[in-house]
Formats: structure tokens, C-alpha cells, sequence
């Protein structure tokens, strides 16, 4: 991937596999973030592939990966913060639901919407939101807002999840509620592709680990491989700071 | 056919002198202020009455009038951004509605006050210069030219040489960035108004012993001027500019050599393709709407 | 319908409080009920329905202030006279912005509310959205714009100019006196008045032997630098440069260009609005001879036998002294059609529309404002409802314009008709071609 | 809602003959207001919807002109011809967004305007289109309509606009009203969810211009006249104001502006005498109501009805509606 002179992302490698938690790290400007923005379609690489069951993806649209079942979450708060909670969901159940309008002037799309409602709270129940699914979204808290994303991410039922720094800005209380959750996820199925700099999480719950610097594939292993190898040792005391 | 081709060029370099002026004060205040300012066609219309007004009435010398008029019509681009713009800040659309609301009282406050017909200029001069005897270019349109020279190579050292030039140009390419630089943005707006405003008051003041002077004298010039505002990029000075002087050549010839309603289309025609191959402009970077 | 008559039957006022709150529409309609109609027997009520605001107002509004004028002047002179007893006249004027939808609210609100038994129109774009009120109220009304006459309507007059054809009074006088001038060219604005008038304007230059060069030249109306549209008709050195019915925002810059391009030929246009102007921006040489159609209030002319504009000269000065800047055609083109309107209301006896157009139509023969005419155009609009007669044909000399001649129209049309209908079918103008 | 619905049927009657003509006007406005607050509820600002209303009349004026079609029938074509329109036009468009949005629609409505000017066959020149069909009259035994009344016509009218406007709120409160929000807040978040963007951009922009295009046929089968200046920018601007002053955030407050600016300036003005003030007291009020109401006249019902219903229930019914 390369941004006008800049090459962001090269010859970079990997395999997630089904039904495994996979984190992907690096130092700052490694170029996770980057990546995740190529595999989900928010960029279209310049050179590369970038293959799902044996099918090419590289370059469709957000939407139409989404509708092969990979779906990601955003850095931030990414919310529809002047939409309630339960709305925001609603927009996840979207692929399940295809919305039409001659159902809704026909009246059909109240059982479509009753439909919808329940997975939309099924999902929100996962990340113990269904309390607050009439506030507003941009009121939660930020711990909620996180989560908030991630239920809508849940509510698209995606084959694989593409979650980026969801721990960012959680107290360690929060931060191991999530990592359970997430286990849960993974055991219900659901494969997930993270981004984080919160090693603990990443060592505590990644079966499998990348990690890149510098846009380049550094290493790959189990948690204990990584945190053992020389190369990401280095890399990391060279930018420092994000080693736990 | 030469002569018909070199009087069609100096016809063009008229209409891209006064377009430019119209356009540079457009893209300068959407740059800093986020804000479409409908009224400013109207900006140029009262210039053009602040000659019928001190000029055709009281004789005052026409360069005392252009002073004037560019002071004048600057300090209502400052009333605009006092009263209106400043509060309007985070509102966009709401800046929109504000300066149409502004433009129809300026041109209800024109009709009243001079009345709903065509106001009256003398010439300032009539003296010709003759290349030949087909190709002519009358001193009243030189001056508009070299006035428009004049004011935008100012305007470019001005926004290049000071301190002030670099606040207004980072303001217009990132205005949180600027704020957090620490450059005022009230301050900034005040000058983008201000220069924005005076180019079109200055234009009207120009051109007035050249065209007719009515209260709606602004609609036509305003839509010349967003278009050559789109095809050079929203945010792109340099941009007006080229775009004016293009779109200028383009409409002058395509006049000249089939008639004024082709031309029109064709310019829109123009712009829509830039906006399709191009959505940012021929000069247009940032992603800024 | 017959809801409106039980409610009506019901104290309106009472019954609209209790609904107004929550019709949120007819809170202010509650408050501002419909006039009655005009009670008053002595005051004769004419509407004015024209633009008076926005881009069109220069074709309404100086008509408006002009007939302030004619109405004051014949109040004071003792008013109306119907069946011996004097009555007043009063204007009554709607804002039409030049809008269709406006102005058939306004038409209805002038005849239905206000009462008023004759209505002034711009026409143009506004008169196909009032012309079902006409059709089904029987009001009279008048145009400037003799194209909107159709045989549909038999309740709308074109009294005052039947433009555009009396432009060939202009081209005959041309070909007559300078008949050394074998070539021209042409441009026009295009729009509903630019069209018809160059259909005309071919006419009359083939009628007079005239030779057009080129295409004429049509511009949007939104032109406001005619540098390029000059270059080009001058660019086949003709003889003749014709400005069509260019309005006085094109015409003025238009002859600037020309002097300042270095022509030195015949101009004819069909206006020459504050050509004092002109002769200012050109020079008296250059405007020398410029032919038009519309002669000066304060010309020695406008007071002879035959003119049956009242007081012509005094009108203009009037007018002068109090809009300065402001006279043009329309400035005494609404107040000529009052002219002919309170003639035919005398002689009538009566101010209902149907009695006053009865005696308007009376014998064929009308006094328009500049002399005897006749009820004509079958032919072109389909009713013999535009008063045409002679036209002045006006020439600029020593940098004032001359009445040079009175020319009769019909005799021109008697001559060389076939040419007029042919170029105004070839531009689609025929009544039966309108769409 | 009976009140309302009395209200509305008796209002024509409570108003003289000009202001019922006017009521017409405003009917049929509200349609295209509201269509139009369809259209940015995915966060696009048009200027060219007044021109696609247009296309809906040429079209229906000129297929009950030439082709003698049922007026009634050609106001549904004319809907739909507007519809395609904007789905032709928005591939171009939709390449474009925010600022760029907002001039590209207003170029591509200027050349279509263009277009009509341009070609007297068959769109009639700048002269436009005359003696356009009334909707038929309608002579059943006793009972006798006639539509040029404007009182009939309002009924009709009424009638056609209550079930679009119906059928408007049923899509904005369904869930595809729902996913032109969430297009609108968070285009990003929308598509990683699988909305198609584009798709749903195009759907808001065809829904709204087919219900501009019937407005427009609504128009055109009443004042039997249309021509390029009818849809001008000028009339653009005033559908803008009427949504920005009224606010866009509910459903009613697009309907609350065109209501208050339109009874301001054409009857409030006009009967206190303004002529050529108007036009400069109309813009001092849009200036006004902007600066001190950024969030629109639905912003004043939003606070009322909050007061309302945090006030303890009064021991009867409201009481406004009797006199």
C-alpha cells in the first residue's frame, strides 16, 4: 500500500485462522491500522492480494466485504452518536434484514422490524447494553461507547470481526469484561482479527500473534513465541514505550 | 480573420480580469469561513452603485471613487461577518441562508434607493488604443485588466510576504490546525471578508461605466463565478484564477463564433465534467465541502 | 360544495377562532379577512398586475408610477364621467414577481376582492396563469405584449404597443431614406420579446431589399459583457447594425462597444431608453442618425393634431420631476391604455367589462396614443384585438431625438404580410403555433 | 387528529378568494419541502430539486398536451420521469459530496433549465408551456366539481399530499429511514455495517425527486402554465429557506417554515402595504430567524411540547380548540 510517495504497507503476510483470536501489533506507525483499513475495504491496496476462502477481496467496497462477512469496528468512538442505542444496532442487523420500502408502506416491515429488534437486543445484551438501549449513544460513557461498537459490529453477524484498539481507554476492570466477552465470541464461532497496543490483552487472549513494524511482516507465534523474540524486542525498545 | 481572433483575446483577458476579481474574493472566504456567500454578486453590484452614487452625481475624481468603493464595500463584508458569518460560525448552511437573506435586502435597499431601472455612468474615458483598425482595446478595459493584475499580484504577496498572508492560507488549507497554531480565527475571517469583499466591490466599481448597473446586476456574475470557483477547486486561489481566465476564453469564443446561449451551456457543460473527472477541481486538494 | 355555504351561514370570525390554533395556517387568514367588495359607488377601481419587485420590476413599476400621475391629473379634472355622475379612479397594484402562480392569486384578489373593473398587465410569462380567471370572470384586461392575444380569450386587448411589429415602420423609413444601406446584421436576447421581434425585423429588411449577413445573433439575457457579441456582428462589416428589442440594459453597453470598436455605420434598434445616455458614454457623431421607435414625451411632435396622448409634453415633465431617471416606454404606456379605457367607459356608460370593451371594439377603430388605428391582428394572434395605426418613427439628430415620421403599420402589412407571417412562423410565433 | 382533520377541511372556507389560491400554493409546497427534507436526511443538500419538480411538469403537462394522456395518470408519469431524472443524474453526482454536491446539482439542473430555453420542440422556449389540461371536472348526478376552483383543487391536492406525505414518514420512520440517518452521521460506520452508501444515497435522491416531480405536476395542472423561469434558483432558494428556517431535524419543522415564511410574505407583507420593501424585510426576517433560531422553528415546538408534557396533566382536556 503506498500513499502517493509513501509506502505504508509492504510485502506483508499472514493467515488468520478460522475460529481463532488473532492479534496483529507493532510499533506506532507500523502500519496496523493501514492494513486493517485494506482488508476491510476502506482502502483498495495498491499491489497485493488479499484473499478470503479462497476468494480475492482486495479492492471491493466496505459493503460488499461486509456482506462476505468481514466486519470491522473503528478506532474512537465511531458511533451514531444522535442515534439511540438500540438504533445504532439496528443499523448492524442491516444485511440480515434487507430493509425495503414496499414493506414498510405495506405494513410488512413490522414483523421485519420485530425481527430485527430482538437480534439487535440479543446483541446488545452480549456486551450487557440492553439497559441503556433508549439513551442516546453519544451519551454513553466511553467504556459503553467501545462496546457500543463492537454490538454493532456483533449484530451484522459476521464470520470474522476486525476490531480496531477496542480496549483503548478501558480500566482494567473493563478491559477484562471485554477480553471475556470476546472469548465467548471466538467459542460462539465468530473469528476475530485484532489491532491493540494493550499488550496484556493482546498476550492474554491472541491465539495466534503478527506482528510488523514498519510496514514490514516482523514475526509471527503463539503469545509466548512473540513476547520471547528478539526481533520484536527490538523493534519495540526502538519506538519504546508500549511494552507492558 | 486575425483581427476577428485578436479582438476576441482581448475581449476574453476583460472577462477573465473581472471574473478573477469575483471569484478570488469567493474562494477566500469559503477557504476561511466554510461559508458560500450567495450575496457576493451583490457585493459587486453595490460597487458598481457606489460610482453611480459619488461618480454620475458628484463628480468626485473616479480614482477617489474606487478607493472608496473598496473601502466601502470591504467594511460590509465586515458587517457580514460581524453580524451574520462570526455568529454562524459552526452553521454552514446556516451562513448560506444568511447571505441570501443579506442579498435580497441589498438589492430591495438598491432598488429603492436608485430606483428599479438602469442606472446611468459616464465614461470615465474614451480614449481607444488602436493596434489597427479592427483591433481595439478602449483604455476603460485596460484599466479593469490591469487593475486586476494589480490587486491579485497584492493579494499574492500580501497572502505570501506577511505574517498575516501565512494565518489567512493556513487558516484556509486547516482551520483547527490554525486555531491550534494559535492564529485568531475571528481575525483571519475579519481580513478573508474583508480582501473577499473589496475584490468584488472593486470589480462593480471597475466595470461599472462599462455595463448596466441595475440591482440584479449581481445574479449573472455571481454563476460565472461559481463556476470558475468549482473548476478550479474550491479551495485553490491559483485555481480561480486559471479557471477564470479559461473559462473567459471559453465563453468569449464560443460567443464570438455561435452565440451567447451556446456558450452559457457550455460553460455549465465544462463544469460539470470537471466536477465528474476531477470532483475537487483542476487545483482542488483537500477533501474540504 | 355545499359545505362552503352552511359555513358561511355561521359567524365566520367565531367559527375560525376555535380552529385557528390548530390550523396553524389560518391563524393570520383569520385576522386578515377578505375585504368586502368595493362598496364605494363613486370610485372606480383599476388594477395594476405586474412585476413591481425583482429582476422584471423595470417593465412594471415605472408603469405604475406613471399612472399615479394620470390618475391624480383626471381626478382633478373632474374624473370619470358615466351617465353624468363624476367618479374617481384609484389604482389598486399586486406584485406579480413575474410569476404565473402569483399572478392569478393576484388577479383574483383584484377582482374578487378589491372589486376593480378593468386590469393592466405586463403579460409575458404572467398572463397564461391569469388567463383562466379571465375566461371565467369575463374581466377585461390589457397587455403590452400583443403576443399573449389569442382567440381563446376574448377579454384581453394589446392596446397601447403592438410590439413587435411596428418595428417595421423603423426599417421602411431606412430603406426609403438611405437607400444606399444594402447590408445588415442582427442580435437579440433570447426571450419571449427577442424573438418575435427579429421574425419582424427579417421581415421588414427583405420587404425593404435589405440583405442580412448573418444569422441573427441571440445572447442569454444574463449577459453583461457584449465585447464579444459586438466583435462578431462587426466582424462582416455591415451597413446596418440592428439591436432588435434589446432591452435598455443591453443596448447601452452594446452601442458603447460599438463606438469604442470603431463602427461607424447605421444602428436601428426598437428602443432607445435614456439615449441622452448614450450620446454621453458615445459621442453626438457616432449617435447620429440612430432610428428607433420611441419618440420623447417632451417632442414638439407628441403635442400635434392626431397625438391622443393627453398633454404629452406636461406628462413627461411631471414624470421627470418626479422620478428622475426612471422614464422609459412603460412610463406612459399604462397611462395611454387608461387613456382609451376611460373613453370607452364614458361613451359606454358603464364600467363593466363587457359594456366598455363593447364600445373599445366599436366600429374597428380605436384612438390609440398616436392617432386613429384599427382593431387588427386575425392574421398574426388570431382576434382582431391590437390597436394598431401609425407608428413614430424616431431619429437621433444633434444628439436629440426627432419624430421623423408617423408610418402606418397596416399599410406596410398590407404590402408585404405574407413575409411577416412567413418569419414569424419560421420562429414559431403564430398564435396557432404556441405551445 | 379529527380536529386537525376538521381544520383542515373547513379552512379554505374561513379565508377570502386570494388566500385560498395561496392556500394551493402552499399545499402543494409542503410536498415538495418535505420531499426535499427526504433527500438531506442522508446529508446531501441539493439545488437543483426544483428543477427536477420541473421535469415532473413538463412531463405531465406535455403527455396530457401531446399525447392526451388522463391528467391524472400523467401527474403519476411525471412523478416517475423526475424520479429517473435524478437516477440518471445521480451517477455524476453522487461522485460528489457536501459543497461539491451542492453546485454539481445546481450546474446539471441549470442545463436541463437550459435545455427547455433552448428547444422550443417540445419544451416551448422560454415561453414555456400555456393552456396546460386542468384536472378534468367531475359531474356525477348533483354533485358538480369544478377544479379550477381553488377550493376543490385544494381538496384534491390535500388529498394527494396527505398520502405522500404519509407514505414519506412511513420510509423515514421504517428501517430504511433508519439507514439514511445512520448514512448521514456516519457514512464510514453505515458501510462497515454493509450499507451500500451509494445505493441508499441514490434511493433518497430518486424517492425525493419523484415526490418533487408529482408537486410539480400538481402545480403545473393548476395554474395551466410553466416555463424555465418557474424553477429557477431563485425559487430553489426559497425551498432551501423554508427548510432551514422551519429545521430539518423533524418531520413537521420543513412544513412549519414554508407555512410561516409563506403566510409572512404573501399575506402579512402584502396586506401591511410593502411593495418594494418586501424583498428586504424578507430577508432581514430569514437573517433574524437564522441568527437567533440556528435550530429552526421546530425548535420552539420541540420546547413547547417538553414544557407540555413535564407539566403536570391539566384536570380537563387542552382547551385550546374551543373558543
Amino acid at each position: 500500500m503506498r500513499f502517493g510517495g509513501l509506502t505504508a504497507v509492504d510485502k506483508l503476510n499472514f493467515n488468520v485462522q478460522k475460529g481463532t483470536i488473532h492479534g496483529l501489533i507493532g510499533p506506532n506507525g507500523a502500519g496496523k491500522t493501514t492494513t486493517f483499513n485494506m482488508i476491510s475495504g476502506f482502502y483498495r491496496p495498491t499491489e497485493g492480494e488479499i484473499v478470503l476462502r479462497d476468494e480475492s477481496i482486495a479492492g471491493l467496497q466496505m459493503h460488499e466485504v461486509a456482506h462476505r462477512g468481514v466486519v470491522r469496528t473503528f478506532q474512537h468512538s465511531t458511533l451514531f452518536a444522535e442515534m439511540s442505542v438500540l438504533e445504532n444496532v439496528l443499523v448492524g442487523t442491516h444485511m440480515e434484514f434487507r430493509p425495503s420500502i414496499w414493506s414498510a408502506l405495506s405494513g410488512r416491515d413490522a414483523q421485519q422490524r420485530r425481527g430485527a429488534e430482538a437480534k439487535a437486543q440479543e446483541a446488545l445484551d452480549f456486551f450487557g447494553l440492553l439497559g441503556f438501549q433508549h439513551n442516546l449513544a453519544g451519551d454513553l460513557p466511553h467504556g459503553h461507547q467501545r462496546a457500543l461498537g463492537m454490538a454493532v459490529a456483533l449484530a451484522c453477524r459476521p464470520d470474522i470481526m476486525l476490531l480496531d484498539e477496542p480496549f483503548t481507554g478501558m480500566n482494567p476492570e473493563e478491559t477484562k469484561h471485554m477480553m471475556k466477552l470476546m472469548g465467548r465470541l471466538r467459542d460462539s464461532g465468530v473469528t476475530v482479527l485484532l489491532v491493540e497496543h494493550d499488550m496484556f490483552a493482546i498476550m492474554g487472549l491472541c491465539d495466534t500473534i503478527t506482528c510488523m513494524s514498519f510496514g514490514k511482516f516482523l514475526a509471527e507465534g503463539g503469545p509466548k513465541e512473540i513476547r520471547n523474540h528478539p526481533d520484536v524486542i527490538q523493534a519495540y525498545l526502538g519506538g519504546a514505550r508500549h511494552v507492558a | 480573420m486575425f483581427d476577428l481572433l485578436a479582438q476576441t483575446v482581448l475581449n476574453a483577458c476583460y472577462s477573465a480580469s473581472y471574473i478573477s476579481l469575483v471569484a478570488v474574493g469567493l474562494v477566500l472566504i469559503f477557504g476561511v469561513m466554510g461559508i458560500v456567500n450567495f450575496a457576493h454578486g451583490e457585493l459587486f453590484m453595490v460597487g458598481a452603485y457606489v460610482v453611480v452614487a459619488l461618480y454620475s452625481n458628484y463628480d468626485i475624481p473616479y480614482v477617489l471613487v474606487a478607493a472608496i468603493g473598496l473601502v466601502f464595500v470591504g467594511c460590509i463584508g465586515l458587517l457580514m461577518e460581524r453580524t451574520m458569518f462570526r455568529p454562524l460560525r459552526d452553521n454552514p448552511l446556516g451562513g448560506l441562508v444568511a447571505s441570501i437573506g443579506f442579498l435580497m435586502i441589498l438589492q430591495a435597499l438598491a432598488s429603492i434607493t436608485f430606483g428599479v431601472r438602469m442606472a446611468f455612468v459616464p465614461p470615465v474615458t474614451q480614449d481607444v488604443i488602436e493596434f489597427t483598425d479592427k483591433i481595439r482595446l478602449p483604455l476603460q478595459r485596460l484599466y479593469v485588466i490591469l487593475a486586476a493584475v494589480g490587486f491579485l499580484t497584492a493579494l499574492w504577496l500580501f497572502l505570501t510576504r506577511t505574517r498575516f498572508g501565512w494565518a489567512l492560507r493556513a487558516s484556509a488549507q486547516d482551520p483547527e490546525a490554525a486555531a491550534l497554531q494559535g492564529i485568531s480565527i475571528t481575525q483571519t475571517a475579519k481580513i478573508a471578508m474583508f480582501i473577499g469583499a473589496a475584490l468584488a466591490g472593486v470589480a462593480g466599481v471597475l466595470t461599472a461605466p462599462l455595463i448596466s448597473v441595475n440591482p440584479h446586476m449581481g445574479h449573472s456574475v455571481i454563476i460565472a463565478a461559481f463556476i470558475v470557483v468549482i473548476v478550479g477547486g474550491v479551495g485553490s486561489l491559483e485555481g480561480a484564477v486559471v479557471a477564470s481566465i479559461a473559462y473567459a476564453f471559453v465563453h468569449t469564443f464560443v460567443t464570438t463564433f455561435f452565440d451567447g446561449v451556446i456558450a452559457d451551456i457550455t460553460g455549465l457543460l465544462l463544469m460539470l465534467l470537471v466536477l465528474i473527472v476531477k470532483p475537487t477541481g483542476l487545483f482542488g486538494t483537500a477533501d474540504r465541502a | 360544495m355545499n359545505l362552503k355555504s352552511m359555513i358561511t351561514g355561521l359567524s365566520r370570525r367565531g367559527f375560525l377562532g376555535s380552529v385557528a390554533s390548530f390550523a396553524g395556517v389560518s391563524t393570520l387568514g383569520a385576522s386578515l379577512p377578505g375585504r368586502a367588495l368595493a362598496a364605494d359607488d363613486n370610485v372606480i377601481k383599476i388594477g395594476f398586475l405586474a412585476p413591481l419587485t425583482g429582476a422584471v420590476a423595470a417593465w412594471g413599476k415605472p408603469g405604475l408610477d406613471g399612472c399615479q400621475i394620470w390618475a391624480e391629473w383626471v381626478n382633478k379634472a373632474g374624473g370619470i364621467n358615466i351617465d353624468g355622475t363624476a367618479h374617481t379612479v384609484e389604482f389598486v397594484s399586486y406584485d406579480n414577481e413575474y410569476d404565473p402562480a402569483k399572478a392569478r392569486t393576484g388577479a383574483t384578489k383584484l377582482i374578487r376582492e378589491d372589486g376593480v373593473k378593468f386590469i393592466m398587465m405586463l403579460g409575458g410569462d404572467t398572463w397564461p396563469g391569469v388567463m383562466p380567471v379571465a375566461e371565467q370572470t369575463g374581466m377585461l384586461f390589457s397587455t403590452l405584449l400583443p403576443s399573449d392575444l389569442s382567440p381563446d380569450t376574448t377579454t384581453l386587448i394589446a392596446p397601447a404597443e403592438v410590439h413587435p411589429v411596428y418595428n417595421v415602420t423603423g426599417v421602411e423609413w431606412l430603406a426609403e431614406n438611405k437607400p444606399e444601406l444594402k447590408t445588415a446584421v442582427m442580435c437579440a436576447q433570447d426571450d419571449a420579446l427577442g424573438l418575435p421581434s427579429v421574425a419582424t425585423y427579417l421581415a421588414a429588411f427583405e420587404a425593404a431589399g435589405i440583405e442580412m449577413l448573418d444569422e441573427p445573433l441571440l445572447f442569454d439575457p444574463a449577459t453583461t459583457d457584449f465585447a464579444p457579441v459586438v466583435t462578431r456582428l462587426m466582424s462582416g462589416n455591415p451597413d446596418i447594425i440592428c439591436l432588435d428589442t434589446c432591452y435598455s440594459d443591453y443596448v447601452h453597453p452594446i452601442c458603447e462597444q460599438l463606438f469604442q470598436q470603431g463602427y461607424k455605420g447605421q444602428i436601428i434598434s426598437c428602443t432607445a431608453d435614456f439615449y441622452d445616455q448614450m450620446i454621453e458614454k458615445t459621442s453626438k457623431e457616432f449617435m447620429e442618425g440612430f432610428i428607433f421607435q420611441f419618440p420623447d414625451f417632451d417632442d414638439p411632435a407628441m403635442e400635434a393634431e392626431g397625438i391622443n396622448f393627453k398633454h404629452a409634453n406636461a406628462f413627461y415633465a411631471e414624470y421627470a420631476k418626479r422620478f428622475p431617471g426612471q422614464w422609459g416606454a412603460v412610463s406612459w404606456e399604462y397611462a395611454a391604455v387608461m387613456d382609451l379605457w376611460k373613453a370607452a367607459a364614458e361613451t359606454a356608460g358603464s364600467t363593466e367589462p363587457d359594456a366598455v370593451l363593447t364600445a373599445m371594439l366599436d366600429d374597428g377603430k380605436g384612438m390609440h396614443a398616436f392617432g386613429e388605428a384599427d382593431w387588427w391582428g386575425k392574421d398574426l394572434f388570431g382576434i382582431d384585438h391590437a390597436l394598431v395605426g401609425n407608428w413614430p418613427v424616431v431619429v437621433i439628430e444633434d444628439g436629440k431625438a426627432h419624430v421623423k415620421a408617423l408610418k402606418s403599420i397596416p399599410a406596410w402589412y398590407d404590402k408585404h404580410g405574407e413575409l411577416l407571417k412567413k418569419y414569424m412562423s419560421d420562429y414559431g410565433q403564430m398564435w396557432n403555433q404556441r405551445t | 387528529m379529527i380536529l386537525i382533520a376538521v381544520a383542515l377541511v373547513v379552512l379554505p372556507h374561513g379565508l377570502s378568494f386570494s388566500q385560498q389560491e395561496i392556500l394551493v400554493y402552499l399545499v402543494i409546497n409542503i410536498l415538495l419541502v418535505v420531499s426535499y427534507r427526504l433527500m438531506t436526511l442522508t446529508g446531501e443538500w441539493s439545488l437543483g430539486h426544483v428543477v427536477i419538480m420541473g421535469v415532473g411538469a413538463y412531463t405531465s403537462a406535455l403527455l396530457t398536451k401531446r399525447l392526451g394522456f388522463y391528467v391524472p395518470v400523467s401527474m403519476i408519469m411525471g412523478a416517475l420521469m423526475a424520479a429517473f431524472v435524478a437516477f440518471l443524474l445521480s451517477f455524476p453526482l453522487f461522485r460528489m459530496k457536501g459543497f461539491y454536491f451542492l453546485i454539481g446539482s445546481f450546474a446539471s439542473a441549470e442545463i436541463i433549465r437550459l435545455l427547455w430555453k433552448r428547444f422550443r420542440e417540445p419544451f416551448g422556449g422560454p415561453k414555456g408551456l400555456k393552456r396546460i389540461d386542468g384536472l378534468p371536472n367531475i359531474d356525477i348526478g348533483p354533485i358538480h366539481i369544478d377544479f379550477f376552483e381553488p377550493t376543490a383543487y385544494y381538496y384534491f391536492a390535500l388529498i394527494v399530499v396527505l398520502v405522500c406525505l404519509w407514505v414519506l414518514w412511513r420510509i423515514e420512520k421504517s428501517l430504511v429511514g433508519l439507514t439514511f440517518h445512520a448514512v448521514h452521521w456516519q457514512d464510514k460506520l453505515a458501510q462497515a455495517s454493509g450499507v451500500d452508501v451509494r445505493r441508499y444515497r441514490t434511493l433518497a435522491f430518486v424517492l425525493a425527486s419523484g415526490f418533487a416531480g408529482l408537486s410539480g405536476a400538481l402545480l403545473a395542472h393548476y395554474i395551466g402554465t410553466i416555463n424555465p423561469n418557474s424553477f429557477d434558483v431563485e425559487v430553489m432558494v426559497f425551498v432551501l429557506t423554508w427548510a432551514i428556517v422551519g429545521g430539518t431535524s423533524t418531520f413537521y419543522g420543513p412544513i412549519l417554515g414554508c407555512i410561516v415564511l409563506t403566510i409572512l410574505n404573501e399575506i402579512v407583507l402584502r396586506e401591511l402595504g410593502f411593495e418594494q420593501m418586501r424583498p428586504l424585510i424578507y430577508g432581514a426576517i430569514m437573517i433574524v430567524s437564522i441568527l437567533f433560531m440556528p435550530d429552526g422553528l421546530e425548535s420552539l415546538v420541540k420546547r413547547a411540547l417538553a414544557r407540555w408534557k413535564s407539566a403536570p396533566p391539566p384536570p380537563n382536556q387542552p382547551e385550546e380548540a374551543k373558543p
